[in-house]
């Protein structure tokens, strides 16, 4: 597992990786929102936290079908697939290095980025805790998509049709997080909730790709 | 009978009518399809067995 | 016979044939009556003037809309465990009916509550769920039409549909926990039937049978109606690899 | 070691490919899957190597013991030779061994990545590959298109002298010969008869 995830870091930061690809899109997307709801520093702090919330979805979400549908066009995947490795470790090594380069990333890009957005200063943290512990949901839940529509010509929309209502409740809980945390209300329910979508997440969602694998490998 | 409808007539024939549009829509779709489907099915057994 | 004997497609249709119109009247009858009879001959409630009538469309598609995607459920669960085919083709077949279903209740839940909102669309816990359900059952039909193969569509929209009821449940919650700091749900509720005087009670069953009927009869149409499809593909594909 | 098929039935998209294929493979020999296009070959191989199930019969191998090669050979055109042929190993869990870069013909491209080699070139590499994961049972579907004369003489020698002289055993399915004292094996006999429904999953509708 390990070899499949080194190997696919390297493939995310060479050139043509796309590695920053998420992270400028997030950057856009942020830019974009005071030209659209105007410059005022109350409006944007107050729906900051939800903007880059759903900033940090959208860019997790751009990144997705490259994961299996590489390996599927150049032939990788059926000889991964008999290897010593279960489908369902490479779905969750493939989870963990989308984490690793546009989750993590999108995480302490979050906190520069609320800057731009007036963000008071209470609000920075509970962001980055939110992102922190969901951004993990978003990358295996993708993973989960980019499985389901491996060999689908033009996955990629499908995919976002597909992942986009699966997000609903991570996108709630840690968007509602982070609105609370910033205005220092009781932040507890939120916050275990969307710690628990995400370790549940982790524990199933990776049989479920490894099934779904398998499925399209047929 | 009643049928006073009061201020929100024109809201509760629009929920109507949309929502029955949506239902004969349905069966239409639905009726015509199966019967399209079959009418081939038999041309195409007809054509085996013939 | 035991009840997978239904599972052979021939058998299926053969059984299922005459059912349809017998089901489709029932349903269109039901129906009718329900709604006449919840239209014109119950007052006013109170407090929502003549909006109420709604709850006779509300209530009953908002019911199909929710066992629609439980009964896609069990029929996923029964392909991928049994690989029943015409489980598959049923979950298939039902999932535009449910869609059209939810669709209904969404229309008809903004309507209803309107009025008290002042708004069309006020996010309400309730008729945010439908539209995520709405959702669900869009992206399972686009799987469903994404995939040439009907083996490979049918075994991946069964995994769908069993991971998209779980996150239906999730969502369900969040929406309940995201709003309830917004404002206070309509107080009549619009699922629960005892808050219901009864002279609305009786109509409304039957509108709810009606609509039961009626998803059984377009699912039962439906379902012969793929069949078929796959009848004809395999006979198809049969005579291309005999001329070979 | 030793591949044992019997009464084995396949299907491709739902439609029965081929049926009641019997035959055994032991160690140190080959075996050439003979057959025109779509007559299943491709579809037998991806069933031996456990990526579909077969509709009936069995295959006997020990697990873990096959490695599949086909037409794609999954090469990282941004990583280079060696790198990607270091994957492998570390993905099977096998010793790195510099000397596959010479039975290959890779020694001098081992440092240049992988999207700038010919097509003979990358096609030696995904062979190497086979020599790099050291698995018993090989599979291959047309291993030796793209290659020159040369590399196909020492793809053969490689998989005679060093392979089968091992041990090991070989499927492949080709028309280049491989000069390999190897058995064929005609799958049109096995060809599923198309009008009868066997267990293919459209033999439900039929």
């Amino acid at each position: 597992m390990k070899a499949l995830l080194l190997r696919d870091l390297r493939l995310a930061v060479r050139a043509g990786g796309g590695f920053g690809l998420s992270l400028a899109f997030f950057l856009i997307v942020t830019v974009l929102v005071p030209f659209a709801v105007g410059p005022e520093a109350d409006t944007l702090s107050r729906i900051g936290p939800g903007v880059l919330w759903v900033g940090a979805l959208l860019a997790t979400l751009l990144s997705l079908d490259r994961q299996f549908a590489l390996d599927h066009e150049d032939g990788a995947l059926p000889l991964i697939a008999t290897s010593p490795l279960p489908l369902e470790a490479v779905a969750l090594a493939k989870a963990v290095a989308h984490w690793l380069t546009t989750g993590l990333p999108l995480t302490l890009a979050a906190a520069p980025l609320g800057i731009l957005l007036n963000l008071e200063g209470a609000s920075f943290p509970w962001l980055v805790l939110t992102l922190a512990l969901g951004t993990p949901a978003l990358s295996v839940i993708g993973t989960f998509g980019a499985a389901l529509t491996v060999g689908i010509k033009r996955g990629g929309l499908l995919l976002s049709l597909l992942v986009l209502p699966l997000y609903v409740p991570t996108l709630i809980f840690g968007a509602e997080a982070a609105r609370r945390g910033a205005m220092g209300l009781e932040v507890a329910t939120p916050l275990l909730m969307l710690a628990g979508i995400t370790l549940g997440a982790l524990a199933l969602l990776p049989f479920a790709a490894g099934a779904v694998l398998r499925i399209n490998l047929r | 009978m009643t049928l006073e409808l009061g201020k929100y007539a024109s809201e509760v024939l629009s929920a109507y009518g949309v929502s029955l549009a949506l239902l004969v829509g349905l069966s239409g779709w639905s009726w015509r399809r199966y019967r399209r489907v079959k009418a081939e099915m038999e041309r195409v057994e007809r054509g085996r067995d013939g | 016979m035991s009840i997978w004997e239904y599972a052979n497609p021939k058998k299926f249709i053969a059984t299922t044939a005459p059912v349809i119109p017998w089901a489709f009247g029932g349903a269109i009858l039901c129906i009718v009556v329900g709604l006449i009879w919840g239209f014109f001959l119950t007052p006013d409630a109170d407090r929502f003037g003549s909006t109420v009538k709604i709850i006779y469309l509300h209530v009953p598609s908002a019911m199909i809309a929710i066992n629609g995607w439980i009964m896609m459920l069990v029929a996923s669960l029964i392909w991928l465990i049994r690989r029943h085919h015409v489980s598959a083709l049923a979950a298939k077949a039902a999932a535009p009916v449910g869609m059209v279903m939810t669709l209904i209740a969404l229309w008809t839940g903004a309507v209803w509550g309107q009025p008290m909102w002042g708004t069309w669309w006020a996010w309400d816990p309730r008729l945010t769920s439908f539209l995520i359900l709405f959702l669900f059952y869009l992206g399972y039909v686009a799987l469903w039409e994404a995939i040439p193969d009907p083996d490979q569509a049918a075994d991946l929209t069964s995994v769908l549909c069993l991971v998209g009821s779980v996150f239906a449940l999730l969502s369900r919650y969040a929406v309940y926990f995201w709003n309830q700091g917004l404002h206070q749900g309509a107080t009549l509720s619009m699922d629960s039937e005892q808050h219901i005087a009864d002279v609305f009670w009786v109509p409304l069953v039957v509108c709810i049978a009606g609509f039961i009927l009626l998803f059984v009869a377009l699912v039962l149409m439906r379902t012969g109606t793929e069949i078929r499809l796959r009848r004809l593909r395999a006979l198809e594909r049969q005579a291309q690899r005999a001329a070979a | 070691m030793s591949l044992r098929v019997e009464g084995l039935s396949v299907a491709r998209g739902g439609v029965p490919v081929l049926d009641g294929l019997s035959f055994t493979v032991e160690p140190g020999q080959a075996l050439v899957l003979r057959g025109p296009n779509g007559a299943g070959k491709t579809t037998l191989l991806r069933v031996l190597a456990g990526l579909a199930p077969p509709l009936a019969g069995r295959v006997e191998m020990p697990p873990e013991s096959a490695a599949y090669a086909s037409h794609a050979d999954g090469i990282k055109a941004t990583l280079s030779v060696r790198e990607n042929l270091r994957f492998w190993a570390d993905l099977y869990a096998r010793p790195w061994a510099e000397g596959v870069l010479d039975d290959f013909d890779l020694r001098s491209l081992a440092h240049r990545p992988a999207g700038t080699l010919s097509a003979g070139q990358s096609r030696r590499l995904g062979l190497a590959r086979l020599g790099v994961i050291g698995r018993p049972i090989l599979l291959l579907d047309e291993p030796t298109v793209s290659l020159d004369a040369a590399s196909v003489a020492r793809f053969a020698g490689w998989l005679r002298e060093r392979h089968l002289a091992s041990g090991g055993l070989a499927v492949i399915a080709t028309h280049v010969p491989l000069g390999l004292d190897a058995p064929e094996f005609d799958l049109s006999r096995f060809r599923a008869d198309p009008m009868v429904a066997g267990q293919g999953s459209d033999a439900a509708f039929l």
